[in-house]
C-alpha cells in the first residue's frame, strides 16, 4: 500500500503491557486520541493483548487494516505478537508525558514492578533511574499492604487524609513493612496514620531516587498511584515542588508508543519506503487452553 | 462449669478455640482487619454463642499471637511459640518438632513430651520463607489459594525459582508466565522454592521426627509435599491446622494443678 | 571426533565437573579456586590441576540459608550452597583468598561444614605498599608449602619458571582474543568470550591455551557481518559467570570489553620471570588484578589529594580500552551485596563521564527472575546513548 | 523504639558512670581542640593500632563509624542517607557509611563547615583520613569513596588475618609483626609529614605502655564477671568501653577509673551482688548492641536475664607480657595483633576453625558459663551478621547452648523490634532450662 498513502488516513496504536495493567492507545496522524483502552494483567498477556486491542479498535470504530503502525511497550513487550516494534516503557513514557506536558523535564513513574525517574527533553529520554528491586519502592508496596488489611486501594488517600500524625515505617522490604504495619496496628495505632505512614515510606523511597538524577521542575507523576491523591501529596511533600498529573496517568505510555508508531511511519513515508507491515492476525492464543 | 478460650489474633488471620471440659466445642477463624479490638470481640461472640446461654459459665481466656494486646478480656497473654507447641502437643503427643506456616513468617519448634519448647527458629525478616509468598505468586496467576496446592500437585515439570522472596519471586512468575509456562508449573515451583526454604529451616534446629505442620500454609497441600521431600519425611498434619495456636492457649488458660 | 573452539568451550561449560573429574581419573589432582587472586602457576608446577569455582545462578539456595545470612554476596552464597550439596566432593581440596570479605567469610564456614582431604585460606594484604608485597609473598610461600605435601613434589625454579611462562602464554592469548572485539562489528561476542573463559578456568593451562588458539584462528577466519551497526558497550563489574547474562546485555548491543573477572581482567599484564618467583608473583596479583578490593590512591601532598589525579591512578587503564574499543557506553554490573565494588560506584561513573562515555549502574540478586528487569534498563540505557 | 516501660531493674555499677562520662568530656575537649585549630583525623575503629600514634603527634581523632550511631540516635540520619542514595552510592551498603557519605557531601557545599543540623557540633574537615582493612571490606572502601568530597589524603592501616589452620605455619606470625612494624613506622612519617612535627618516641612509648595497662585492666574486669551471679551487666560493659577502646582523654585518669571499676566490681562478687534483682539465666550478647532501645535488657532483667559477656569486638585484647620489646611500634604491633591470634591455638586444638570471632563465644559461653546466646544480625552491617547462624550452629553442636536471634540495622532502628524480642523470650526460657537438664545429663559444668 505504500503507493498514494496519505498519512492523514492512518491511524497508530501503542500498546503498554504493565505487570499489573494491560493498556492500549490509538491515534489519528494529528495524534489526537481515538481510543484508549486499559485492563488488568491478567497470567494472559497474548490473550489479553488481543482482548484490549480489539476493544480500542471497537472504540475507535476501527479495523486492524486501518492501523499503520503498532508499537509495544512495557513489562509484556516481547509477547505482542502484531507489533511493529518494541520499544522500553521509558523512552514510550518520556514520549508520551512530553506530548501532555511540553514543559515536563522530570518524570516520575511509579508502576507495579518498579518505579522510575526519567530526565527528558523534547520528548527524548536523556537520562533514567530505576529502584533496586527491592519492591518497597513501587506500587506493589502499597497494594500487597492494602491487600493484607483488607483495603481497597481505591480507598487509601481517604483514609490517609484522614491522619494526624502518621507513623513511621521502615522502607527495607514489602514484606517486613508488612509486619510492622500489623505491630503499629497491634499497639493500637490509626489505620489513617499508618496509611499516611505508608505513603511517606514510598514517597521518600522515590525521591531519593528522583535526586539520584536531580529533580527539574516541570515534574510528571505517572502510574497507577498518581491516581491516589494522599501518594500525590506525599510525593509532592518529599520531592518538595509542584507536581503535574495526567487525566490519565495510567496510559501516558501507550500513548508515546502510540506517537512513536506515528514518528516511525512518518519516517518511513520521508524516505519513500514502503510501510512493510507483517501480516498480523489478532489470534485468540491463550497459554492455557 | 468453667470454660477455657484461646484467641489468637496473627497478621493476617485471627483465630479463637474454646474449651469445656477438656471438649472442644467450638473454634473460628476470621480475618484480622484493621481493628484487632473488634475481630477479638467478635471471635468471643461466636464461640460464646456454641454454649448454653441458661447455664452460668466461667470463661478463662488466654490470648496470643501479634495482636494479642489488643484482647481486653484476656485474663492473661502468651508467646505464640509457646502456644503452639502446646496445642501440637495436645493433637500429637509424639510430635517432637512443629512447623507453623504463618502468612508473615515461619516457624519450626522443637517440644518435649510435655509440649514444653526444647528449641525454635523463626524465619528471617528478609529471606520471606511466608505463606505471602504464596499469596502473591496465588495473585499472579488470578487463581485462590485454596486451588494453588491441588494445582501444583498436578505438575509435571515444576519451575525453579530462584528467589524465595515474594516481591523478587513475583517478577520471576511474571516472567515465566510470559514465556507461556503453564500455571500449575509455576505454582508448583513456588511450593519447592518455599518448601526448601522452611525445610532449611527445620533443618536448622535440627529437626526430630515425628514432625507435625500448621498454620494457614498446611492448607497448602502441594506445600506440604514439597517440605515432606524436602524433609524425607511424612509430616503430622491436623484437621484445621489454622488452630493449633488458639487451642495451645486455651490449653494455657487451664490453671496448672498446684 | 572432539569439538574445537568455540564449540568446544560450550561443551566444557555445559560438563564442568566430568572435564575435571576426567583429570582426577588420569591421576591428576584437581583443586578448586573460588577467586582468580589465587596463582594458578604455584597448582601447576606441583602438577595440580586448578579449577574455577562458580556460583549457580538457577540453583535456588537452600544448604548455604543454615550458615549464612540472605544479605550476603549471592555469588559467594550459591557457591557455598553448591560445596555443602556435595558438588565439589570430586575435587582434592580448595583454595580459598582473602581477596574480600565474602570470600574470608565463606572461606572460614566452607572449611567448617566440609570435609575435603585439603583447604587452603591464603591471606591478602589491602595495600600495595612493599612491606604488603612482601607479606603476601609469605602467604604464598605457606601455600607452596602445603601444597608440596598435598602433591608430594617440590617447587624447583624449573617448574615455577615453567608453569608461569604457561600462563604468561595464557595471559597473552586472551589479550589476543579481546583485539577481535575491537572491529565493528567485532569477531566475537562478549557472550561467547563469557563461555570462552570459563571454560579456560576450568582446564589445565596447556589444554587452556590449546582452546583459546583455537577460537582465536576460528573467530578470525569469520566473515566481517555487516550487519546493522550495534552499541559498542563495555562491561564493569565483580564478574560474569553466566552466558544468559552477557546474553541479555548484548539483546541490542555487543559487549566488546569485559573489565572483570570474568573477562579481561584476570589476563592483564605479564608475570615477571626474573628474581624470586613468589615475590613476582605477589606482586603482579596484587598490582596487575584490578580488582575494587585493593586500595589504590594517588596523594598530591602530605594532606592534599586530588579527586581527579586520584581517579585516574584507580581507572587510568580504562581510557585507552574506551578509545581503542570505541566504547559508546558502559554498563557498571554489580550483584547485590557487593561491597567493595559498590563503594566505587559514584567514582567510576566520575572517571567515565570525565571521558564523556555514558555510564549506567545495574544492580541485580544473582537470579533468573532479575534477567527481565535487566534488559529493560540496558534497553533503556541504549534509548538514551542511541 | 521503646519498649514501652521505663523502669530501671539493672544494678547499674556506680564506678561505670565516670567512664561514661569521658565520651562527652573528651568530646567536647576535642570540639574546643579542633576550634583553637588543632588538627583532625578521621578514623575507624582500628583496634590500638593506629591511635597511639595519632595520640602521640597530639592530633584529635573523630569516629565516623560512632557518628553514624550518633545519627541514627539522634534520628537525623535519613536526610544523610537520602542524600548518599542520590549521589549513587547503592542502597545496601552499610548504613554508617551512607550516613556518612551523605554528611560529608553536606560538608562540602558548606565549604567545609559542619551542617548546622548536625548533632554535637558535626565532624569538622579532616586532615587526613585512617581506615582499616580490619574487620569488614567497608571500612577503607568508605574512607577511599570520600575522596569524592574530601580532598584529603586517606592511609589505610593492613590488619594481617590469616587462617587459624594455616596461621601454623612456620614464620607466619613473624611475617605478620613484620607488615605490621614496617607499615606502622610508614605511618608515622606519614603523619609526621602531614602535622610537620616529629614523632616524640618517649611519648609514644609511655601511650602505648598505658594504653596496653588500661586494657589489661578492662580485661580483668570482664574475668571477674564470671562469677555467680554476676556482678556486672552487659550495659556496664558498653558505657564503660570507649575510653578503652577509643584511648579517649588523659589515659592516666582513664587507667585510675578503670582500676575503681574494678574495685567496686570486685567488691560485689565478695558479698555476691548482682547486676539485677534475681539471676536465672546467664546470657552473652553479639555483636552490636541495639544502640537506640537499650531498656529492652531491662525488661528481660524483670525475667531475670543476666548479660554476663558480649561483644566480642569491643573486648580488650588478651594481657601478653612485652616488655622484653623494646620498639613501641613493634609492641603496638604485636599486641593489636594479640585481639585475633591470642585464641588461634585453643581454637585449633578445639578445631573450631572458623576464626576467631566464632572461637571466642564458645570461649565466653563455658567459661562466663552462659545459658543462652542472644545474637543481634546487623542488615546493613555484614561484618557483625555473617558469622552469627554459625555461630548458633556451633554453640548448640559443641555445648548445648540455644540461640535467639532477632534482626535489627545499625541506622534504620525501627527495623529492630524489642516486641520480637519480648514475644520470644518466653520459649527461649522453656529452651534455656531444657538445654540446662540435656548440659547436666551430657556432663558439662552449668
Amino acid at each position: 500500500m505504500a503507493e498514494g498513502v496519505h498519512l492523514g488516513d492512518l491511524f497508530f496504536a501503542g500498546i503498554d503491557i504493565g505487570s499489573t495493567m494491560t493498556k492500549a492507545v490509538i491515534i489519528n496522524a494529528e495524534g489526537n486520541i481515538a481510543a484508549a483502552i486499559k485492563g488488568p494483567t491478567g497470567a494472559e498477556h497474548r490473550h489479553l493483548a488481543n482482548d484490549v486491542m480489539l476493544k480500542a479498535l471497537d472504540g475507535a470504530g476501527l479495523k486492524l487494516e486501518d492501523v499503520a503502525c503498532i508499537i509495544a511497550t512495557g513489562y509484556g513487550r516481547f509477547n505482542v505478537p502484531f507489533a511493529d516494534e518494541h520499544i522500553t516503557e521509558l523512552s514510550c513514557h518520556a514520549k508520551g508525558v512530553c506530548h501532555l506536558f511540553p514543559g515536563a523535564r522530570t518524570v516520575v513513574d511509579i508502576g507495579g514492578q518498579d518505579a522510575k525517574c526519567l530526565k527528558v527533553r523534547e520528548g527524548r529520554l536523556i537520562d533514567f533511574a530505576m529502584n533496586d528491586k527491592c519492591a518497597a519502592g513501587t506500587g506493589r508496596f502499597l497494594e500487597l499492604t492494602a491487600q493484607s488489611l483488607g483495603i481497597k486501594v481505591e480507598d487509601l488517600a481517604a483514609l490517609s487524609e484522614k491522619a494526624t500524625s502518621p507513623v513511621e515505617i521502615s522502607n527495607m522490604c514489602t514484606i517486613f513493612a508488612q509486619q510492622e504495619v500489623v505491630m503499629h496496628l497491634s499497639q493500637g495505632k490509626r489505620i489513617e496514620d499508618i496509611i499516611a505512614g505508608l505513603h511517606r515510606a514510598l514517597a521518600e523511597r522515590v525521591a531519593a531516587l528522583a535526586r539520584r538524577l536531580g529533580v527539574e521542575p516541570e515534574v510528571v507523576l505517572t502510574g497507577g498511584v498518581a491516581k491516589n491523591a494522599g501518594m500525590v501529596l506525599a510525593m509532592g511533600q518529599s520531592l518538595d515542588c509542584e507536581l503535574l498529573v495526567p487525566e490519565e496517568p495510567l496510559l501516558t505510555g501507550a500513548l508515546g508508543a502510540a506517537l512513536l508508531a506515528r514518528e516511525r511511519t512518518i519516517r518511513l513515508l520521508a524516505e519513500g519506503k514502503p510501510l512493510e507491515r507483517k501480516p498480523r492476525r489478532l489470534e485468540k492464543a491463550t497459554f492455557y487452553s | 462449669m468453667v470454660c477455657y478460650m484461646g484467641i489468637d489474633i496473627g497478621s493476617a488471620y485471627s483465630k479463637g478455640v474454646l474449651l469445656c471440659g477438656g471438649e472442644l466445642v467450638a473454634s473460628c477463624v476470621r480475618l484480622s482487619g484493621i481493628d484487632h479490638h473488634a475481630t477479638a470481640a467478635a471471635i468471643r461472640e461466636q464461640l460464646l454463642a456454641s454454649l448454653d446461654v441458661n447455664e452460668p459459665q466461667t470463661v478463662l481466656v488466654v490470648a496470643t499471637g501479634v495482636g494479642a494486646g489488643n484482647v481486653g478480656f484476656a485474663s492473661n497473654k502468651m508467646s505464640d511459640i509457646v502456644c503452639t507447641a502446646r496445642g501440637i502437643n495436645r493433637l500429637f503427643p509424639e510430635a517432637r518438632t512443629a512447623i507453623d506456616i504463618g502468612a508473615q513468617s515461619t516457624r519450626a519448634i522443637k517440644l518435649d513430651s510435655r509440649g514444653m519448647v526444647t528449641d525454635f527458629a523463626v524465619s528471617e525478616k528478609c529471606a520471606a520463607g511466608s505463606g505471602r509468598f504464596i499469596e502473591v505468586i496465588a495473585n499472579v496467576l488470578r487463581i485462590d489459594l485454596e486451588e494453588f496446592g491441588s494445582l501444583s500437585l498436578k505438575s509435571k515439570n515444576p519451575v525453579t525459582f530462584s528467589t524465595g522472596c515474594a516481591v523478587f519471586g513475583e517478577s520471576e512468575a511474571i516472567t515465566r508466565v510470559v514465556e507461556g509456562v503453564a500455571k500449575e508449573d509455576i505454582a508448583a515451583g513456588v511450593n519447592l522454592a518455599l518448601g526448601a526454604k522452611i525445610a532449611s529451616l527445620a533443618k536448622r534446629i535440627r529437626l526430630q521426627p515425628p514432625c507435625a505442620v500448621c498454620g494457614g500454609g498446611a492448607l497448602n497441600r502441594g506445600l506440604i509435599a514439597a517440605v515432606e521431600s524436602e524433609l524425607g519425611i511424612r509430616l503430622l498434619l491436623p484437621a484445621e491446622p489454622r488452630t493449633v495456636t488458639a487451642l495451645g492457649a486455651a490449653i494455657q488458660a487451664v490453671p496448672k494443678p498446684a | 571426533m572432539a569439538a574445537k573452539g568455540l564449540s568446544r568451550a560450550k561443551e566444557v561449560c555445559s560438563q564442568r565437573p566430568a572435564v575435571a573429574k576426567g583429570a582426577t581419573a588420569r591421576g591428576k589432582k584437581v583443586i578448586g579456586y573460588p577467586c582468580v587472586y589465587v596463582p594458578l602457576e604455584l597448582l601447576a608446577a606441583l602438577d595440580i590441576v586448578p579449577y574455577r569455582l562458580y556460583g549457580e545462578m538457577r540453583e535456588p539456595v537452600t544448604e548455604a540459608d543454615r550458615v549464612l545470612p540472605a544479605s550476603f554476596c549471592p555469588i559467594m552464597r550459591s557457591c557455598l550452597d553448591c560445596a555443602l550439596k556435595g558438588r565439589h566432593d570430586f575435587l582434592d581440596g580448595v583454595i580459598t583468598i582473602h581477596s574480600s570479605d565474602p570470600q574470608e567469610k565463606t572461606a572460614r564456614i566452607w572449611q567448617s561444614y566440609t570435609t575435603l582431604p585439603y583447604f587452603h585460606f591464603v591471606d591478602m594484604p589491602g595495600t600495595t605498599r612493599p612491606e604488603a608485597v612482601d607479606y603476601f609473598a609469605s602467604q604464598l610461600k605457606g601455600l607452596v608449602t602445603t601444597l608440596e605435601s598435598l602433591s608430594g613434589k617440590k617447587l624447583s625454579a624449573d617448574n615455577i619458571t615453567k608453569a608461569i611462562n604457561a600462563y604468561n602464554h595464557q595471559r597473552s592469548l586472551v589479550q589476543s582474543l579481546f583485539q577481535l572485539t575491537r572491529p565493528s562489528p567485532p569477531l566475537l561476542t562478549g557472550t561467547e568470550i563469557v563461555q570462552v573463559i570459563k571454560a579456560v578456568m576450568s582446564l589445565p593451562v596447556d589444554e587452556g591455551n590449546q582452546l583459546l588458539t583455537e577460537v582465536i584462528e576460528e573467530a578470525k577466519a569469520r566473515k566481517q557481518k555487516s550487519e546493522a551497526q550495534r552499541a559498542r558497550l563495555l562491561l564493569w563489574g565483580s564478574t560474569t559467570d553466566d552466558a544468559e547474562v552477557m546474553a541479555v546485555l548484548e539483546s541490542n548491543a555487543n559487549v566488546v570489553f569485559l573489565e572483570d573477572c570474568g573477562g579481561y581482567r584476570p589476563y592483564r599484564g605479564k608475570v615477571s620471570t626474573a628474581g624470586d618467583a613468589l615475590t613476582a608473583l605477589a606482586r603482579h596479583y596484587l598490582t596487575e588484578i584490578t580488582c575494587a578490593r585493593t586500595f589504590i590512591q594517588n596523594v598530591a601532598a602530605p594532606t592534599k589529594k586530588d579527586y581527579h589525579k586520584d581517579l585516574h591512578a584507580r581507572y587510568g587503564y580504562l581510557k585507552s580500552v574506551i578509545t581503542d574499543w570505541k566504547v559508546d557506553g558502559v554498563v557498571l554490573l554489580l550483584v547485590r551485596y557487593c561491597d567493595p565494588f559498590a563503594f566505587e560506584v559514584p567514582a567510576v561513573k566520575d572517571y567515565f563521564a570525565s571521558l564523556g562515555v555514558p555510564a549506567t549502574y545495574i544492580e541485580y540478586d544473582y537470579t533468573e527472575g532479575s534477567l527481565a528487569p535487566m534488559r529493560t534498563r540496558v534497553e533503556a540505557f541504549l534509548e538514551t546513548i542511541g | 523504639m521503646s519498649t514501652g516501660e521505663k523502669k530501671r531493674v539493672i544494678n547499674r555499677v556506680k564506678a561505670m558512670y565516670p567512664l561514661r562520662a569521658k565520651v562527652d568530656e573528651s568530646y567536647l575537649r576535642s570540639q574546643e581542640a579542633i576550634k583553637a585549630g588543632k588538627p583532625t583525623v578521621w578514623a575507624m575503629l582500628n583496634f590500638c593500632y593506629g591511635d597511639p600514634i595519632l595520640k602521640a603527634m597530639d592530633i584529635e581523632v573523630v569516629y565516623p563509624e560512632n557518628y553514624g550511631a550518633a545519627l541514627a540516635a539522634a534520628g537525623v540520619a535519613r536526610g544523610y542517607l537520602d542524600r548518599a542514595d542520590a549521589e549513587g552510592f547503592p542502597t545496601h551498603l552499610c548504613g554508617y557509611s551512607r550516613a556518612n557519605f551523605g554528611y560529608a557531601a553536606r560538608l562540602m557545599e558548606l565549604g567545609g563547615e559542619p551542617p548546622p543540623e548536625a548533632p554535637m557540633g558535626g565532624m569538622p574537615k579532616p586532615l587526613f583520613l585512617l581506615s582499616s582493612v580490619a574487620v569488614c571490606d567497608a571500612r577503607y572502601k568508605w574512607f577511599q569513596a570520600l575522596g569524592r568530597y574530601l580532598d584529603v589524603p586517606v592511609w589505610t592501616l593492613e590488619a594481617p588475618l590469616p587462617g587459624i589452620r594455616e596461621f601454623q605455619l612456620e614464620g607466619c606470625y613473624e611475617e605478620m609483626v613484620k607488615l605490621s612494624v614496617s607499615h606502622l613506622r610508614d605511618f608515622v612519617t606519614f603523619v609526621e609529614k602531614a602535622v610537620g612535627r616529629k614523632m616524640d618516641w618517649d611519648r609514644l612509648d609511655e601511650i602505648v605502655n598505658l594504653m596496653m595497662e588500661i586494657n589489661r585492666v578492662s580485661h580483668e574486669v570482664n574475668e571477674l564477671r564470671k562469677a555467680k551471679p554476676c556482678p556486672m551487666h552487659s550495659r556496664d560493659f558498653w558505657s564503660a568501653m570507649p575510653p578503652a577502646l577509643f584511648l579517649l582523654g588523659d589515659l592516666k585518669e582513664s587507667l585510675q577509673l578503670y582500676k575503681n571499676l574494678y574495685d567496686e566490681v570486685a567488691e560485689r562478687v565478695e558479698n555476691g551482688i548482682s547486676a539485677i534483682p534475681e539471676e536465672k539465666y546467664r546470657l552473652v550478647f553479639a555483636e552490636l548492641p541495639p544502640w537506640h532501645s537499650l531498656d529492652l535488657f531491662d525488661r528481660l532483667a524483670e525475667r531475670g536475664w543476666n548479660f554476663v559477656i558480649e561483644s566480642f569486638g569491643y573486648h580488650p585484647p588478651p594481657p601478653v607480657d612485652l616488655s622484653h620489646v623494646k620498639d613501641p611500634l613493634e609492641r603496638i604491633a604485636r599486641y593489636s595483633l594479640q585481639r585475633m591470634v591470642a585464641n588461634y591455638r585453643d581454637a585449633l586444638q578445639k578445631n573450631v576453625v572458623a576464626g576467631a570471632d566464632v572461637y571466642i563465644y564458645l570461649k565466653y559461653v563455658s567459661e562466663w558459663k552462659c545459658d543462652g546466646a542472644f545474637l543481634h544480625p546487623l542488615v546493613s552491617c555484614r561484618s557483625a551478621s555473617t558469622h552469627l547462624p554459625h555461630l548458633a550452629n556451633i554453640l548448640m553442636e559443641r555445648l548445648k547452648v540455644p540461640s535467639l536471634i532477632v534482626e535489627g540495622d545499625i541506622v534504620d532502628l525501627r527495623l529492630f523490634n524489642p516486641q520480637d524480642a519480648l514475644q520470644r523470650t518466653e520459649p527461649f526460657e522453656e529452651a534455656m532450662e531444657h538445654y540446662r537438664r540435656v548440659r547436666r545429663e551430657l556432663g558439662f559444668d552449668w
